[in-house]
């Protein structure tokens, strides 16, 4: 059974590695702010709650499992709403440069 | 007000919960980390996010200045007056032993328990009175 | 097996940071911020399991609190330039 | 060896000296002050490095257990440090709000200049 | 580390600031490795929430734009940090190693804190109970710091000019 523990939380911290480090790199990466701000939602979602999993899977029915659930959902609500107020505060910004979708496509079709 | 709706929610949901865990920070520090200084600062900084997302009017509504004024001094007197009424009880100044007759490890608790709410008190207060300062003076 | 979770978080948490010091607009410097807290708070998480004691998930918790309050001051400053907004105005832009 | 053992005091001494450097080469007193917050978290790294040893585990006492604990004295007086710290940086940006009123700036040339033609 | 170094270069003041912000969680999570949970803690409350906005409460007060681009004697200063820097660091070769468990300061008051706070004061958590406890004194000390720090917050920007404002309204 401990065995079986340890390859379920060792595959999801890998999970979870990979999913921060493909959001690291894509925040690094992406060419303009709106893009930037998608890579950085993977790491906020699915690497966290990844990580948080194969702690939670070594953690056992604790109270260190209760807290590690606390910190997800706290991490869930949070991170989505401050990318949230972020995105309002960059539009609303005139200075910002506008997303490329509003420059290349005409706005009719929406 | 309506397109503000989503930080709202949101701090609506937290604040009770940040205001909790820093009472849980509080009172659970004799045994995990934590205590009075770490408590306060967090107790401190769920008001600020109140007052960042409603305005400082409502959040100085909800906790006036004069509360924090009273909390100021408050929490340093309850550290002193601790200490006094060792001195009171036939020990000296700050010694927690002699606050249990029976038992001097219970007054060591006590004492410490004690000390660690007006630390937390005192800090919390403090923080909160510099930000409104800082924030009310912009105005 | 924490220990290569550990070292892949910082590798992670260097690129952030990579960001936060390039970012171009205040906006990219303000969500690398935000991500690299994020990241922070992992990585406590993982740190507390190597170190054997994992019953200090308290700290993780205070930072994933505090980071959004962070944030959310920062954006507030410079959405409007000030802390004590609203003021008592009827027609403020109140859209954030 | 001999050498090697000794890389958290150079850590701190290389922090150290930013916080000095922007405290004595930079003008702008909020960077003054930004400095003298890095100058103090150098000092703060120093106690707690002082305080840790090598194998051995917060100071938070496990019953029944034989293991070894860094040592708490370092740890509690860098807690009072931190919370007087933010304090009294608190203290000192409140002053810089109130040269700003007095001045209508915040770079140290310029009060200085404006002192001068006072005084003249 | 590096962010310090460039947090120092920076010239717009509101990424100093964000900056200090991460800086502060870096060295949170150096805290963590070196077992100081509770500093730890308080410096993950400290330093990324409320200093940060402390220091935003300012430049929104004041201007957040450095006006002077480079230092006024770069090679002065430079001289006079690395001096200190290199009498610094010839002066650890004194200091016992990091980590090394027979430091003077670990056979001090250090182990009888350790081995008699259980009996003493019945508490796990030895650095709340020196905090509270054997350091009394020390503590009431950082209080009433703390407490007047902010009485001269209070006088030196509390409030005033509101006053006045209100009652410029009613005349």
């Amino acid at each position: 059974m401990s065995w079986l523990i340890d390859l379920l939380s060792g595959l999801a911290l890998l999970g979870g590695v990979f999913f921060v480090g493909v959001g690291s790199v894509g925040l690094l990466r992406m060419p303009d702010f709106y893009t930037r701000m998608h890579a950085a939602g993977i790491t906020d979602t699915l690497g966290a709650g990844l990580i948080l999993l194969g702690l939670m899977f070594q953690g056992g029915w604790t109270l260190i499992t209760a807290k590690l659930l606390l910190i997800l959902i706290f991490l869930w609500m949070t991170s989505p709403t401050a990318s949230h107020a972020l995105v309002k505060a960059a539009l609303a910004d005139p200075d910002n440069p506008q997303p490329l979708l509003h420059k290349e496509s005409p706005p009719s079709n929406s | 007000m309506k397109h503000y709706s989503v930080p709202r929610l949101m701090t609506k949901l937290l604040l009770p919960l940040i205001l909790l865990f820093a009472l849980y920070v509080q009172f659970h520090g004799d045994f995990g980390p934590g205590g009075g200084f770490q408590a306060g600062v967090i107790f401190a900084a769920g008001f600020i996010l109140h007052a960042l997302i409603y305005g400082l009017d409502q959040t100085q509504r909800l906790l006036p200045p004069w509360v924090l004024r009273i909390g100021v001094s408050l929490g340093v007197l309850i550290y002193a007056s601790v200490g006094v009424a060792g001195m009171l009880l036939g020990g000296a100044y700050l010694d927690y032993g002699v606050l249990d007759s029976h038992d001097p490890m219970h007054g060591q608790h006590l004492g410490i328990l004690l000390v660690e709410l007006g630390v937390g008190i005192t800090v919390a207060s403090v923080m909160v009175t510099i930000f409104y300062s800082f924030a009310g003076r912009g105005r | 097996m924490f220990v290569a979770t550990a070292l892949g978080i910082l590798v992670c948490m260097i690129l952030a940071m990579a960001r936060a010091l390039l970012g171009p607009t205040v906006y990219d410097r303000i969500m690398a911020v935000n991500a690299f807290g994020t990241k922070t708070v992992l990585l406590i998480a993982v740190l507390g399991f190597m170190s054997g004691r994992p019953d200090f998930m308290d700290i993780a918790l205070v930072y994933a609190l505090i980071n959004f309050i962070g944030t959310i001051a920062v954006l507030k400053f410079i959405r409007y330039g000030d802390m004590g907004w609203p003021r008592n105005m009827p027609d403020e832009p109140d859209d954030l | 060896m001999q050498i090697l053992g000794l890389y958290n005091y150079w850590i701190f001494i290389v922090l150290m000296m930013c916080g000095f450097y922007v405290v004595i080469s930079r003008g702008n007193l909020v960077k003054k002050l930004v400095g003298l917050n890095i100058f103090q978290t150098s000092v703060f790294i120093l106690y707690i490095s002082m305080g840790k040893i090598t194998g051995g585990t917060a100071p938070i006492l496990i019953a029944g257990k034989d293991v070894v604990y860094s040592n708490p004295v370092p740890h509690v007086l860098i807690l009072t440090a931190i919370v007087v710290g933010i304090a009294t940086t608190s203290l000192g940006l409140a002053l810089v709000v109130r040269i700003h009123e007095a001045y209508g700036t915040i770079e140290e040339d310029e009060i200085h200049a404006q002192s001068e033609e006072e005084s003249l | 580390m590096v962010t310090a170094v460039a947090a120092v270069r920076l010239r717009d003041l509101f990424a100093v600031v964000m900056l200090f912000g991460i800086y502060s969680l870096v060295s949170a999570s150096l805290f963590v490795v070196m077992d100081a949970v509770d500093v730890a803690f308080t410096e993950a409350s400290v330093g990324a929430g409320v200093a940060t906005v402390f220091m935003l409460g300012t430049l929104s007060l004041t201007t957040h734009r450095e006006k002077t681009p480079i230092a006024r004697k770069p090679l002065l200063s430079l001289l006079v940090v690395i001096i200190t820097g290199a009498a610094l660091m010839y002066g650890t070769y004194d200091i016992p190693h990091y980590g090394d468990a027979n430091d003077p300061i670990h056979h001090h008051v250090a182990p009888h804190y350790l081995e008699d706070s259980m009996e003493e004061i019945g508490i796990p958590n030895v650095v709340s109970s020196v905090l509270a406890s054997y350091r009394g004194y020390d503590t009431l000390g950082e209080t009433t710091v703390v407490f007047t720090a902010a009485i001269g917050v209070l006088i030196l920007i509390g409030g005033a000019r509101r006053r006045s404002k209100r009652d410029d309204e009613r005349s």
